[in-house]
């Protein structure tokens, strides 16, 4: 199979969904210049013609309520925002409209067609950009009924789930990370979907289960390979979607491991590690040989120097670090517990 | 411009119709058989009236917190309306949203919600969609005076210019916003002008004279079908009731009764009706019988119907969350 | 001393702040009717004059914009929002200015004055509104840095929890709940604060702890009462603050009982209620009997109906059947878990 | 206008020293010292000069992502601003920042952020501040062309006309909002319009003629400062270099070279280095280089400095968040 790099599967996906169904366009910011998208929209404009590939004014809100309107009209928008930090502007349409829509008048198989909107959202963080242009905000938007959300990983997902999210009745907001753009890997050169709401076990192992989402998979995986060399056989999950997500691949995998370390790149309190952490706790609970432990962003707004962003962001290193002190702890709570 | 007279009854039946089917709502909101905010269009009903009648089924209206009178204008169902409002099963968005939540696909409402303005940027994409496809569908907003002063209204106003949407946006100047007065959210009474930075045309009309609402949604409408882009109309109007809910004069808070002894008599209702019979239509007691007659067929059918229930709703809703 | 209502004792924590400090304001809108406060700031227009007490147009974004500002030129401003479905608009100003603000160039004690800003934002929910004006959110706030969540459950706290908030460097997002706002209690004539970040005790047991937020936490004493019937004894804390949130008191508590169920008004997954689970799960995990259980709403935007509501909006009884769930359930797992 | 030529010396001394410090931070960009987004004002410093001329310390300006030269014409220090995008400790913003984030509220300015027009309605803010407490302070707000394309100033400018604010908007027009022109996002190219909906007088002006734009200001400062309400003023420029970064003539995607030729010509800082030179100023040249001179030192003094650290900010910041 062929070798595409995470923004090039995108690119891909776009261009077979153009290529494929009349009713696709593409709306927002930046879809004229590499600046914006890097190369995950490139030239997309003067393959499809502006008319469907439409780079926009800085006028998120109005945009992105255009994009649901068009969709509800019977076009199968996908609307950019190439920072998330922008898209906070556009919050009326997605969470009031958009996510509330799909329940009041959009449940398909009640008459109606629900409400294919893809919102499609860049983390764009790091590189001196400071805290308002570094946001991962995408626990905001798992917290909402109405919505799901997605989150690639490699590029055969980057694909893969874009392609879903567009056949979806919707809405989704698909979440990519800029960090991701150049990781390469195998990606049909076939339209595919990946379904949404399916976790992927990168790695299988016995001793703990390390969930990632996003670029967070990545460091997992790498965390794994850390491991190994000490001994310790991790499982590793990329989590791929936010909402709907995998409950039940997850807790079938910390159920046999008894250890669970969840690794997110957002914030900690109330982030989406909070949520698999709780529901892991109530699914597994008499599986669990450790607490499970987040390995998230600490709960500071983003820095800018480059020696703090080190600091800020966290990654392989502190996962298996979080991975090693719960095979330390051992079961001597768990026995102390049963004897109360 | 003289309209022919059975058009202008025509006009006549759908104003009847929203007053009427209004008034009962009223009633109902008043014994407490109906619970759901109801935003009352008595005294704005030419408005809808006279811009539907510009429209096919095939064009959009987009409507807000007060668009009893929308989805009765552009043929919405009265027994939809009656059972959304009580929140049946058989409403019109299957009692899943009340009187502030309406929709029939069907004759062109996709969905009308409260959030103030939330509806106009939707429109703006549909008449998008309409484009693309080289339909000659139009969208139309309806909005409050309220609306405008939401920055995404320009946003949107910007939009539909440079891409010469066919939208046209129906702006209902009641004068006021809940409780405030036009006054005391604005220097200038001007709203018609909001989309000239943007090169949306704008025009001023009575709100409360049918033909004179129609004519310009005509103009407007033909703009937007030709190509020509958006329009902004300013209908200026009056709301009889309460901000929301029946109370017929007083606002909470405000006392408007002298204003509206001012608008009662503008009644665009009355208005139809004096020029019809001047020029001899002898039937409007009966065809008002008739109207009063469905009315209480469709109140009858709603209050039969099955309250809209849990599980169903639930059940669909997280599956849509669910895998 | 005295009993007031909640929404009086929200009015007169405004009424004490605009006649002791002149640098206090409210802006927002419905401030000049009972219509959108109900009786929480009536009147305060014609007792502090319209030029304090602002009523403003619809363009909830440069309203609260503009109060962030006015903080920053040293004014105390209270931006007020009658639904929190409202305030989706002004996101930008909330998330990505007032809260990066308070860390990029705020921080009190680097020569700067701080960002003292309290936005109010009000939960007003039931009542056949629907899916657009019954949204509770805290949650998405509570996720972010640089921003404070407190949510008073009581008259008391309605007040000391407003003032605090505006003696507070900020920003500070406080939320009240018009399903409170006839409960009545004793409150203090007096001003007085009530420290942000603190949870209360308002019941004291031995078997389980119920943590409520906001409306929950009343459910929560409720449920007590249920339960203390059929001999179970609940411990009742009252979370009161949501950012920071007092952990070491839930953690020292569900030490001591063993047993959690967290009770919020608000969605599941990712909730508010995620987190509180997750953290006990990872700070008492040895003693923790059983998992800890959350009661929320479904993961589905409001209906309307009043029937639909019913099913839709948990309380007492959702509580005290999870609590009686987590008993009933025994020590079994623990030690089966032990012995593995 | 006639300007004395001492005040023109020293409109030309604040643009000579945001023009050579841009420079020199536009080669620390090339060689890789500077990593964070610069977004260069050269070509447009006639504005920050102009404006700022008309205005006391105690005023106060809000910029936004290309605001190096609103910064160093209000009076910030210059090691701040090295400091700042070399993420040093002493930086203005203490190195929490960077480039696109800088504060210096002992000259008035409470900070400036990279959100498009996101600081817009907090000078409002400001304005609505020194109006309550009756000081004659004013507020102004510095923006690009793009951000009139975000809704919410036009709220901002419907709420400082109604309450009749000490704010001055000036919108820095150069005609592209990253790599797309105006005819690109709009109708007409009539910005100084934006307000008239909302009784916000406007004027359009050269802004690449410091004098044009200084007149403006005054006007408008004198205007808020008297209490009648906000001004908007549209300043006609070009920037050189590209969105961002330090390239000369090109941006990412976009061919503009045409464009800056014609635009190279009206060099702000050469125009008032000629009218100088006709008054019979003879040392300016001296006067570039005790500029080239600070310059220097301070980019001596930032190198110098400790790199902003994890500890102290992660600790204080977390202390916010906490108890
Ligand atoms: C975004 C938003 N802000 C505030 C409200 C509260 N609200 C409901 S109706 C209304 C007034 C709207 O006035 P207008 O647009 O003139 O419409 P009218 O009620 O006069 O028909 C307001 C402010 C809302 N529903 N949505
Ligand atoms: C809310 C928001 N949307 C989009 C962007 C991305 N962005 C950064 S600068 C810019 C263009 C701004 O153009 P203009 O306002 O004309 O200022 P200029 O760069 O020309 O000085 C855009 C769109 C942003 N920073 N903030
Ligand atoms: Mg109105
Ligand atoms: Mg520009």
């Amino acid at each position: 199979m062929r070798t595409l790099t995470y923004a090039q599967a995108i690119r891909e996906a776009h261009a077979q969904l153009l290529a494929l169904d009349a009713r696709v366009f593409v709306i927002g910011q930046g879809l004229w210049s590499p600046w914006y998208a890097g190369s995950s929209l490139e030239d997309l404009d003067r393959e499809f013609g502006r008319a469907r590939v439409v780079d926009t004014p800085v006028s998120e809100n109005a945009v992105t309520g255009m994009a649901l309107g068009a969709a509800l009209a019977g076009l199968r928008p996908i609307v950019f925002h190439p920072r998330m930090d922008f898209m906070l502007l556009a919050m009326d349409p997605i969470v009031n409209q958009a996510a509330n829509w799909s329940y009041l008048f959009g449940a398909p198989g009640a008459g109606r067609s629900g409400v294919p909107l893809v919102i499609r959202a860049v983390i764009n963080r790091g590189g001196e950009q400071g805290a308002q242009h570094s946001q991962a905000l995408h626990a905001m938007f798992m917290h909402l009924p109405g919505l799901k959300v997605v989150m690639p990983a490699t590029p055969a997902d980057a694909k893969g789930l874009l392609m879903a999210a567009v056949a979806d009745p919707g809405p989704v907001l698909y979440i990519d990370d800029r960090w991701l753009y150049a990781e390469s890997g195998e990606v049909s050169a076939e339209p595919f979907t990946v379904a949404l709401g399916e976790a992927a076990v990168r790695r299988s192992g016995s001793d703990v289960t390390l969930i990632g989402i996003s670029w967070m998979a990545r460091e997992c995986l790498r965390a794994a390979g850390m491991l190994e060399r000490e001994g310790i056989d991790a499982e590793v999950i990329d989590l791929r979607s936010l909402k709907p997500w995998d409950k039940e691949r997850v807790a079938a995998s910390v159920a046999r491991t008894g250890r669970a370390v969840v690794a997110d790149g957002g914030w900690r309190t109330a982030g989406a590690s909070a949520e698999i952490a709780a529901e892991i706790g109530e699914r597994v609970f008499d599986h669990l040989l450790a607490p499970v432990a987040r390995v998230t962003l600490p709960d500071t707004p983003a820095p800018a120097s480059r020696t703090e962003e080190q600091a800020y962001y966290p990654g392989a290193e502190q996962i298996a670090a979080a991975a090693r002190a719960l095979l330390e702890r051992g079961t001597a709570g768990r026995i102390k517990r049963a004897a109360a | 411009m003289r309209s022919e007279t059975a058009w202008l009854v025509e006009r006549w039946q759908t104003m009847t119709l929203i007053r009427r089917a209004e008034e009962r709502i009223a009633e109902m909101v008043e014994t407490g058989e109906v619970r759901c905010p109801c935003h009352l269009y008595i005294g704005q009903e030419a408005v809808a009236a006279g811009v539907c009648a510009a429209l096919t089924t095939a064009d959009t209206v987009w409507g807000g917190h007060r668009s009893h009178g929308h989805y009765l204008a552009k043929g919405g169902s009265l027994a939809g309306l009656f059972g959304e409002v009580l929140l049946k099963a058989t409403g019109c968005a299957g009692g899943r949203g009340g009187s502030m939540h309406l929709a029939a696909p069907e004759v062109g409402i996709p969905g009308t919600v409260p959030i103030v303005a939330g509806t106009v940027s939707l429109a703006g994409g549909a008449a998008f969609a309409y484009k693309l496809r080289g339909e000659d569908t139009v969208a139309v907003a309806l909005f409050g005076d309220g609306a405008l002063e939401e920055g995404h209204v320009h946003e949107s106003m910007n939009l539909a210019a440079l891409y010469r949407l066919p939208l046209v946006l129906i702006c209902e100047n009641n004068l006021y916003a809940s409780h405030l007065h036009w006054s005391e959210r604005r220097v200038a009474d001007n709203l018609y002008r909001a989309g000239e930075f943007h090169s949306v045309p704008g025009e001023r009309v009575d709100g409360n004279d049918v033909v004179a609402v129609h004519a310009a949604a005509q103009t407007a409408v033909k703009r937007a079908r030709s190509g020509d882009g958006p329009t902004l109309i300013e209908c200026r109007t009056f709301r009889w009731r309460g901000h929301v809910g029946a109370s017929f004069d007083l606002d909470v808070g405000v006392e408007r009764r002298g204003e509206l002894a001012e608008w009662l008599p503008r009644d665009p209702l009355r208005r139809v009706a004096d020029e019809l019979i001047e020029r001899g239509v002898l039937d409007l007691e009966r065809r008002e019988q008739a109207i009063n007659d469905r009315v209480n067929t469709a109140v009858e059918q709603a209050r039969a119907a099955p309250q809209a229930e849990p599980e169903p709703y639930m059940e669909r809703q997280e599956a849509l969350c669910a895998r």
